[in-house]
């Protein structure tokens, strides 16, 4: 029986999701007792992953592994999912109809996401990755008080369908090499062809559709458009949670063969290496905060991918560690849009203006938020791009470190920008302060005091991030 | 294995008083001012401490401290204070205290710029103290950061370009030393950022010559090295007062001390390598900096750009790699950042009293602030190297060592002492002699109050400049260390 | 050539054909009839390859159900009134070099890779395969029907006609 | 009996199906090539594990899923057509190039 | 010997302790802070009494063979020996110069409580005094030579805040700046010179240096070093190419000048060379270029002084020449008989000064013809001190400046002949002509034309409180000049002392002799005399010198020999060009680069936004075309980069 409560967060999640189903039966106030549920039900998560974590066990023949690393992942997961819904709110910016599904199918693609944490199959692993995006699809286009919500959704979904089918020729062909779909399986097989350049590129395929979560070059594309187009909930949780999955799915494939050498590691090396630059270049001519975040997200793709091309267990840790320290700060920087934002619509950098004094603690929380992307010290951003650089940097690969280092500085450039903005130009017009229920006043607390307590004592979340590293294949 | 000890404790102090700041409202600007001051005093007090139990005659590092962070990737929490260290954990105490007491007259945003400068603090503070090659650039970045805001708000003239431009040239810095310490941590291959046993490994000479370069570069930009100084007199004349003081009188300092502590420890060979090089660029440094400033009319610029010649004669002092050069380079660094705290504190007063810099619109001072010009006099003559004033102890040493080493840039620099006598000359006789300006008002003079941190700064001045053993006798068996390390 | 090779021919031959009419042609519907028969081509493929319950899913699926429905999305919605823009030769011509480029690469890996030879148990009836699905499969058949649930409710959602005028501003 | 022949098959619709995707204007034509390419996957996928003798019904089974996502792709594809038809009556994706830079 | 040190060190404290007092405390409280200054230099003036008692008259000296006593602890460790031990060093020479320095000093700040009454600075004006008195003390008994090069500086500044003491205007701030710039170029020479030796010996001790430069094989090059440190000397004693500097001095308040021409700064100079004799001797050219240089700049000055009408700029030229009869006989070997001529001069143009002073207080001029309307002769002391100190300057026996130069040249006559030799009985006619054209411009009022120039400029400073001016500010002005007067009669007649007690060095030297040389001198004197009686003196001179008949001598000899000009179109302005294209080149150049650094950044930003073009089928085919590539790589590679 005991087996089965390494199950917890699996149960949160289909209880959450009745619970949301009930609540959208209701018909009146159908968004606010949705709103509720999925509150509740986020807290559920959280606790559920907090008893597993440490558990392990396997089900299903051994096609759905409970570990140390997958509930790792799931909890950042559910940390980015509680945050998402908070972010959300009332549903602004979605279309009104909308406003209760929306919570529905942020626990759907959050369910995929923990599937993808846990499934040691490819196909299970895949369809992980299509429920969370299916869900995605469908929330970006239902976006209220913005024109192009619709054009972001296209774009989202043929791109992600593209990717996908990359995918799934990429599964093909690791099929045809050996014959299964479990990936110990593989882990049997793959080293013994690991040279093969057919084996390499099924996996290089095989890896594009998780590339295209993490948005890494060249599957970036979508990022900029969709952050724009989406409603600030749901582009916190395309910004936050599918990162966190996104890096862990790549550790993870990546651990299945000895990879280091080959021409692989080179290709994963440049794509980062552009990465970080265009991302970082691009984002200095942004006016629009989401899409400059988005393009923010580019570059720490690739610094994070940085951090994976080591290839040892320091990187993949690193990687780890880094991704649940990106989602903090990102979901305050996020946090803070929605809520300058509050009615929706999108923000420019000129909203921001005299924020210090419209609310001191958004004011604050944003700071912190950037110094962090940035990699300032004493934000948790500085120690994770340490972690990463130090774990290229052991295997040699210091033009890469080199390259990532400067692309920090030039990065700074435009988090200034936007640090100007809000503490330093007055607001055209009256100012307006930003209201803040209690809950985004504790929300801004917790998300700032944790970039700022593991920036200064990483190793109490960096010790679990290197005990799931150590527990890949 | 030493707990965490007083060292600790100095860089919590300011810390400590940051929380408290944030704490209070800011509806409440004077107790924020209170606690700020009180911060400082607990500063001051903690590095006494320091002070007296520091043994002079003991080489090496003491009051150490070390306690595992994170072992995994050898970080680890450790600290030590020597010669060359320790007079710089007292100067930045002095200089905070003194520019807690200089911004007492601040009205706008108190408590941000207070929690700013307080952050500011401890990192200086950190780095100062660290031995460990992480924590040294942590608190490395977290003092240079603040800088943006505390210019770009706070500032006067141009202050948004100053403080982009600063911010940018010292973070460029640390990109080159971000992955200059990483490829030593892995040259060393030890698992450890420890600066000790990081330093007691030896590199191949073709590491160390290809690596020493990024270091000096990356930490020479924060010691306004030539041609990367140009963000130094920019940022210092668009910051406030207080701030300029910091920056020029300690941060300056953490470049320099961070080319001693961390790539001439660690790449002795490099250092020997590209001595000559670094010595031609300090020596431009020097000469450049008095003749940019004696063209400049802005009084601040004119400090900038002296700064700029001073800050050279540390480098210069640091490449001759010989006792009298190090030690004088040390002593500089001390020295140097009492003086230009000194300057900017008087500028400061006259510019909030007349809201301009320009000495040609100012003039005859002497006769309406008298007290306040007199301050503004000793810290100009202390940067002519007049003695009775410690720089001239510090830059006679490091013209000592040069003329050991590189007898040529010796001679150059000497002469240009007199090219330093005329702009000094100039900036006192146009701003302060002569007939007042007309459309000059007749402020009362600096109070007491105000007096008081800027008659502090003085009297280190002066003390120093009449018995300068008081400080060589701590630097000199620390350098005697170094120099050991660089045979 | 055995009959297996006959029918791989011929279907595969027909499959192509629709595929090239199914992007080619310009009228939509074309295209969907085109998408039709290269389905039926695949799934006489399948038959060649002798996993005939594949195949009429294939056909049920594809043919009966995607097909029809994307007909009455057109129907729904392509407006007939305004006339179609004409093709830019640069964009046909960037597409074809693009999908080339892609397929030589591919050719290139399927063409140079050795596939190991192995002996399998090569039953696919359909009991079997619905034993698998029910055994070690049972988790992706459990994620499959999530995955369309999400879907059809998803389609729901975004193709209804919203209450309030809120349709993108 | 060598698979090249089935996978230079599935190769070819893979890369027709590309060229719709890269090349048309319309949504629908789009999904279109999209199914297309799974097919070609489905293909590889059966052609593969029944030749080389690896077990069968895997390829079956994988096989058969990707019907059923191809299935909700489609679901999902048109009613984003239908959607985006009704709020700017036009299907070219061409159109719908705004958000950019 | 630790009574004498401790009287040495009280004699440097007091006024130091003084200078702080006044400076800090009592900026505000005249008669305190006067009363404070005096005090000190009082107890400076006992107490180098008693040092002259304890050291000079016993002729005390220390050590094989006999030098100096020197006491002192080391100050700076440097590399490579002992370190630097600073101290007092004690032997009749430093105990003489000091107790000249405290005597004078001491006179100047009584005549000043007359002179400077009432002046709005009048606190301060003590304090600076009081430091220029401590600077000047310990330089006189530093031991080490670093430690007399930081109080060399710290008598440049105590003169340079004197000389600029009424900033106000402009005339002083710029004088007082140009003597600073100005001895700063000399002090580079004295710094580079003293970091040599340091680096040479390991330690700056005076006798340890003199020993290693006379001794068989000195680790130092001599003749440089005593080179650069003589372009010191040239700085401070405003010799050769670096004396401009002194008659803008003038600027400062007369009793200023009283003591920066006579014990102070200018002497300093002359002081080091006595100081350091054994080295300079060891570089016979470079004493000799010295010599050269001095008689020189002996002629020339004395030119200048022959076409001035400010009573203080003759007065200064009169320095510069006589500063250059103190180099000669130190040149020419004679230790005894420079600082023999020092001494006297100290006291005659102390004198001078002071006398001056009174006219021009009492005439708000300081032009002589202006001072020769209102009616001279009224200031008895004045006219005491001027003709005492105008025949002790013009050489006329028995006053004490005739015994101090018939020393020096009979010293030089004894080294060189010829044309030099003559040409310094020369010089000393010239002296006696325009000494007395000032004299005679000054005080014959009654024969004056009634013609009035008023280009020299007139000092405010004592003017504007004319009326509350008591008899006894008269008297504190009077006493310090008579007993000056006084002093110029003694002075001469310790010739015999000087001689003994200063020459160990060169035991040769035995008391001066008088010879024909002397009667060379006392005509061309009585000459010189003469000429400018039959100028200026007589009733009914046309009061018009020979050398201001011919224009271009008059413009020429009046405007410095346009050294000034000559330097402001050369060094000046090379320098200002070379500091304004140095700050072209920060602010373009450099600052440039580094903007278009930045400015390409964002540039590549927008280049590269332009990729994001919003096709989302480019979006793809970029993507589609990246992994076909990657695979075409890896069939190509197999696999291996």
């Amino acid at each position: 029986m005991s087996r089965w409560l390494a199950l917890l967060p699996e149960a949160a999640l289909v209880v959450t999701g009745l619970l949301i189903f009930a609540a959208l039966m209701s018909d009146r106030h159908r968004e606010r007792w949705a709103r509720r549920a999925a509150e509740l039900g986020g807290v559920l998560l959280l606790l559920a992953c907090l008893l597993t974590l440490g558990r392990s066990v396997e089900v299903f023949w051994v096609t759905y592994r409970v570990d140390v690393f997958s509930q790792y992942v799931k909890l950042a997961i559910a940390v980015g999912f509680l945050v998402a819904v908070f972010i959300v709110r009332d549903g602004a910016g979605q279309r009104d109809d909308a406003r209760g599904e929306i919570f529905f199918f942020l626990l759907t693609s959050a369910s995929g996401l923990m599937v993808m944490a846990s499934a040691v199959e490819a196909v299970a692993l895949y369809l992980g990755l299509e429920i969370a995006s299916f869900s995605l699809f469908v929330l970006v286009p239902l976006r209220d008080r913005f024109p192009l919500g619709k054009e972001a959704g296209l774009k989202f979904l043929v791109v992600g369908l593209a990717a996908s089918a990359v995918t799934l020729f990429g599964l093909s062909i690791l099929i045809g090499l050996t014959g299964t779909t479990k990936l110990d399986e593989m882990a049997e097989v793959l080293p013994a062809l690991a040279g093969a350049p057919a084996a390499l590129f099924g996996l290089a395929l095989f890896l594009s559709g998780f590339l295209f979560k993490l948005a890494l070059f060249p599957f970036h594309f979508w990022a900029p458009d969709v952050y724009e187009g989406a409603s600030h909930g749901v582009a916190a949780f395309v910004a936050t949670a599918s990162k966190v999955a996104a890096v862990a799915l790549l550790c993870r494939l990546l651990a299945l063969t000895q990879l280091t050498g080959t021409a692989l590691v080179t290709a994963l090396a440049l794509a980062a290496a552009i990465s970080m630059t265009l991302g970082n270049l691009v984002a200095i001519v942004q006016r629009d905060l989401k899409r400059m975040l988005a393009y923010s997200a580019i570059a720490q793709a690739g610094y994070i991918a940085v951090g994976l091309v080591a290839f040892t267990h320091d990187g993949l840790a690193a990687a780890l560690f880094y991704a649940v320290l990106y989602l903090l700060m990102n979901a305050a920087a996020f946090l803070v849009v929605a809520r300058v934002g509050a009615d929706g619509a999108n923000v420019s950098m000129d909203d921001l203006r005299g924020l210090h004094r419209r609310s001191p603690l958004l004011a604050a929380t944003l700071l912190l938020a950037l110094f962090a992307l940035a990699g300032v010290p004493p934000t948790s951003g500085f120690i994770g791009k340490w972690f990463l650089f130090r774990a290229a940097m052991s295997e040699g690969w210091w033009w890469l470190v080199l390259l990532g280092a400067i692309n920090a500085t030039v990065s700074v450039y435009y988090y200034l920008i936007v640090i100007k903005h809000a503490y330093l130009l007055p607001a055209e017009g009256e100012e307006k302060p930003v209201a803040l229920t209690f809950g985004d006043t504790a929300l801004c607390y917790g998300l700032s005091a944790a970039t700022l307590i593991l920036g200064v004592w990483p190793t109490l979340l960096y010790d679990w991030a290197s005990r799931a590293a150590a527990n890949l294949p | 294995m030493n707990g965490p000890g007083l060292l600790t404790l100095l860089v919590l102090c300011p810390a400590v008083g940051l929380a408290a700041i944030l704490a209070i409202p800011g509806r409440f600007p004077k107790a924020i001012k209170v606690v700020s001051a009180l911060t400082g005093l607990a500063t001051l007090l903690v590095t006494g401490l320091i002070y007296a139990k520091f043994d002079p005659a003991a080489s090496g590092k003491q009051l150490l401290e070390q306690l595992p962070w994170i072992p995994a990737v050898g970080i680890e929490w450790h600290n030590g204070v020597d010669g060359i260290s320790l007079p710089l954990l007292v100067l930045t105490s002095i200089v905070f205290f003194t520019g807690v007491l200089v911004m007492w007259e601040l009205k706008e945003r108190v408590k941000e710029y207070f929690a700013f400068m307080t952050l500011l603090v401890t990192g200086v503070f950190g780095v100062f103290m660290s031995l460990d090659l992480f924590f040294f650039l942590f608190f490395y970045e977290v003092a240079v950061l603040p800088m943006y805001l505390l210019i770009a708000v706070w500032g006067s003239t141009r202050k948004e370009y100053g403080a982009m431009k600063l911010t940018l040239y010292l973070l460029a810095g640390t990109a080159l030393v971000v992955p200059a310490a990483l490829a030593v941590y892995w040259a060393a291959g030890l698992n450890t950022f420890d600066l000790v046993r990081l330093g007691s490994v030896h590199y191949g000479h073709t590491f160390q010559v290809v690596v020493y370069p990024f270091l000096f570069v990356g930490f020479g930009i924060l010691a306004g090295m030539w041609p990367l100084h140009t963000w130094s007199p920019v940022g210092h004349v668009a910051a406030p007062t207080a701030v300029s003081m910091l920056h020029a009188g300690v941060l300056m300092k953490l470049g320099a001390y961070g080319i001693i502590r961390v790539a001439m420890t660690v790449l002795p060979e490099g250092a020997h390598t590209w001595a000559l090089a670094t010595a031609i660029l300090a020596t431009v440094n020097i000469v450049y900096g008095a003749f940019v400033a004696l063209s400049q009319t802005d009084l601040k610029f004119v400090i900038g750009f002296s700064s700029v010649s001073h800050m050279g004669i540390v480098l210069l002092g640091l490449s001759t790699m010989s006792q009298d050069g190090i030690n004088g380079a040390v002593f500089q660094m001390f020295s140097h950042g009492i003086m230009t705290a000194l300057f900017f504190a008087a500028v400061g007063f006259i510019y909030d009293r007349y809201h301009t810099r320009d000495m040609t619109r100012l003039g005859g001072l002497s006769r309406y602030v008298p007290v306040a010009s007199a301050f503004f006099i000793v810290a100009a003559l202390c940067g002519a190297g007049v003695p009775g004033f410690s720089s001239f102890w510090a830059e006679l040493l490091v013209f000592l060592g040069t003329l050991k080493t590189y007898p040529v840039l010796a001679w150059i620099v000497v002469f240009a002492l007199a090219v330093t006598m005329a702009y000094t000359m100039r900036a006192i006789v146009v701003g302060f002699f002569g007939a007042p300006h007309e459309e000059l008002h007749h402020p009362a003079d600096i109070s007491l109050f105000l007096a008081l941190p800027r008659g502090i700064l003085v009297g280190v001045l002066l003390v120093l400049g009449f018995y300068p053993r008081l400080i060589l006798d701590i630097i000199d068996p620390a350098t005697r260390v170094l120099i050991g390390v660089l045979k | 050539m055995n009959w297996a090779g006959a029918v791989f021919g011929a279907s595969a031959a027909t499959a192509l054909v629709g595929a090239v009419c199914a992007v080619g042609l310009k009228s939509i519907f074309h295209n969907i009839l085109g998408f039709a028969l290269a389905m039926l081509g695949v799934a006489g493929v399948f038959l060649s390859l002798g996993s005939d319950f594949l195949a009429v899913v294939f056909v049920l699926v594809y043919v009966g159900a995607v097909a029809i429905a994307m007909v009455y999305a057109v129907m729904l919605s392509v407006p007939l009134d305004l006339p179609a823009r004409p093709r830019s030769r640069a964009k046909v011509a960037g597409a074809a070099l693009f999908a080339a480029v892609g397929a030589a690469a591919i050719w290139l890996v399927v063409r140079g890779a050795r596939w190991p030879q192995a002996t399998g148990r090569l039953d696919v009836s359909a009991a079997w395969i619905g034993y698998r699905f029910l055994r070690d499969y049972v988790l992706a058949f459990e994620l499959i029907s999530v995955l369309l649930v999400v879907a059809m409710m998803g389609a729901v959602m975004v193709a209804r006609r919203s209450r309030s005028s809120g349709e993108g501003r | 009996m060598n698979p090249t022949l089935y996978l230079g098959f599935a190769t070819l619709l893979f890369g027709i199906g590309l060229y719709g995707l890269l090349q048309r204007r319309s949504l629908v034509a789009m999904l279109i090539s999209l199914e297309l390419m799974l097919a070609a996957v489905s293909v590889n996928v059966v052609a593969l594990t029944t030749l080389t003798g690896h077990d069968a019904s895997m390829g079956q089974v994988v096989a058969l899923i990707l019907v059923g996502v191809a299935a909700s792709e489609t679901a999902i594809g048109l009613s984003l057509f239908v959607a985006i038809h009704r709020a700017s009556h036009s299907i070219d994706v061409e159109n719908l190039s705004e958000l950019k830079g | 010997m630790t009574g004498t040190v401790l009287a040495a060190l009280a004699a440097q404290a007091a006024p130091f302790l003084a200078c702080a007092l006044v400076l800090i405390f009592l900026r505000g409280r005249p008669r305190a802070a006067a009363g404070a200054a005096i005090a000190a230099l009082t107890v400076s003036f006992a107490a180098t009494a008693l040092l002259v008692w304890q050291v000079a008259v016993p002729n005390v000296a220390c050590g094989t063979p006999p030098g100096p006593c020197v006491t002192q602890a080391l100050w700076l460790p440097v590399q490579g020996g002992a370190g630097l031990a600073f101290g007092v060093i004690l032997d009749p020479l430093s105990a003489t110069m000091a107790l000249v320095v405290a005597v004078i000093t001491l006179a100047v700040m009584v005549y000043s409580t007359g002179y400077m009454h009432g002046d709005p600075g009048f606190g301060r004006y003590f304090g600076f005094l009081a430091f220029f008195g401590w600077a000047m003390l310990g330089l006189v008994l530093a031991s080490n030579l670093l430690q007399l090069l930081v109080f060399w500086e710290l008598v440049g500044l105590a003169s340079f805040l004197l000389i600029g003491f009424w900033f106000e205007r402009a005339a002083p701030a710029a004088a007082a700046r140009k003597a600073f710039i100005m001895t700063r170029v000399g002090d580079v020479g004295f710094l580079l010179g003293v970091l040599l030796l340091i680096r040479a010996l390991g330690v700056a001790t005076i006798p340890d240096v003199i020993a290693a430069a006379t001794g068989p094989a000195p680790a130092f090059r001599v003749p440089l070093v005593a080179f650069l440190l003589l372009m010191g000397v040239i700085g401070k004693s405003a010799q050769g190419p670096l004396f401009t500097w002194l008659p803008d001095a003038m600027e400062g308040p007369t009793p200023v000048s009283a003591l920066l021409h006579s014990a102070t700064m200018v002497a300093a100079g002359v002081f080091l060379v006595a100081r350091l004799h054994g080295l300079f001797a060891a570089a016979p050219a470079v004493m000799h270029g010295l010599l050269l240089l001095a008689l020189v700049t002996a002629l020339a000055s004395a030119t200048m002084a022959m076409v001035a009408n400010d009573i203080k700029r003759v007065l200064a030229y009169s320095s510069i020449s006589q500063l250059s009869y103190m180099l000669m006989g130190l040149a020419a070997g004679s230790v005894a008989a420079g600082f023999f001529h020092l001494t006297t001069h100290a006291g005659f143009k102390a004198l001078l000064f002071l006398a001056s002073g009174i006219f021009i207080h009492h005439a708000h001029s300081n032009d002589m013809r202006e001072i020769a309307e209102h009616e001279p002769l009224s200031q008895k002391a004045g006219v005491i001190g001027l003709v005492a100190g105008s025949l002790a300057l013009a050489g006329v026996i028995p006053f004490a400046g005739y015994f101090s130069k018939e020393a020096v040249l009979g010293a030089m006559g004894e080294h060189v002949g010829g044309v030099v030799l003559a040409l310094a009985y020369f010089g000393a006619g010239l002296t006696a002509y325009y000494t007395f054209r000032m004299v005679f411009l000054t005080l014959r009022g009654a024969a004056a034309q009634a013609h009035r120039r008023t280009d020299a400029p007139t000092q405010p400073g004592p003017a504007a409180h004319e009326e509350h001016f008591s008899k006894a500010a008269h008297a504190a002005m009077a006493w310090p000049v008579l007993v000056l007067a006084a002093l110029t009669l003694v002075l001469g007649y310790l010739g015999g002392f000087f001689a003994v007690r200063l020459s160990p060095a060169l035991p040769h030297e035995g008391p001066f002799h008088v010879g024909t040389g002397a009667v060379v001198a006392l005509a061309l004197v009585a000459a010189g005399i003469a000429l400018a009686w039959y100028e200026f003196g007589r009733a009914g001179a046309l009061r018009l010198g020979f050398a201001e008949r011919v224009p271009v001598l008059k413009s020429f000899f009046g405007d410095n020999w346009y050294l000034d000009r000559l330097y402001n179109a050369t060094v000046v302005r090379w320098t200002v060009a070379l500091s304004r294209a140095a700050k072209w080149n920060d602010h373009t150049v450099l600052d440039g680069a580094s903007d278009v650094v930045a400015q390409g950044t964002v540039w590549g930003g927008r280049i590269l936004a332009m990729g994001q073009n919003g096709f989302v089928q480019a979006y793809v085919a970029v993507a589609i075309s990246v992994v076909a590539a990657l695979g075409i790589w890896l069939m190509r590679t197999g696999g291996q980069p």
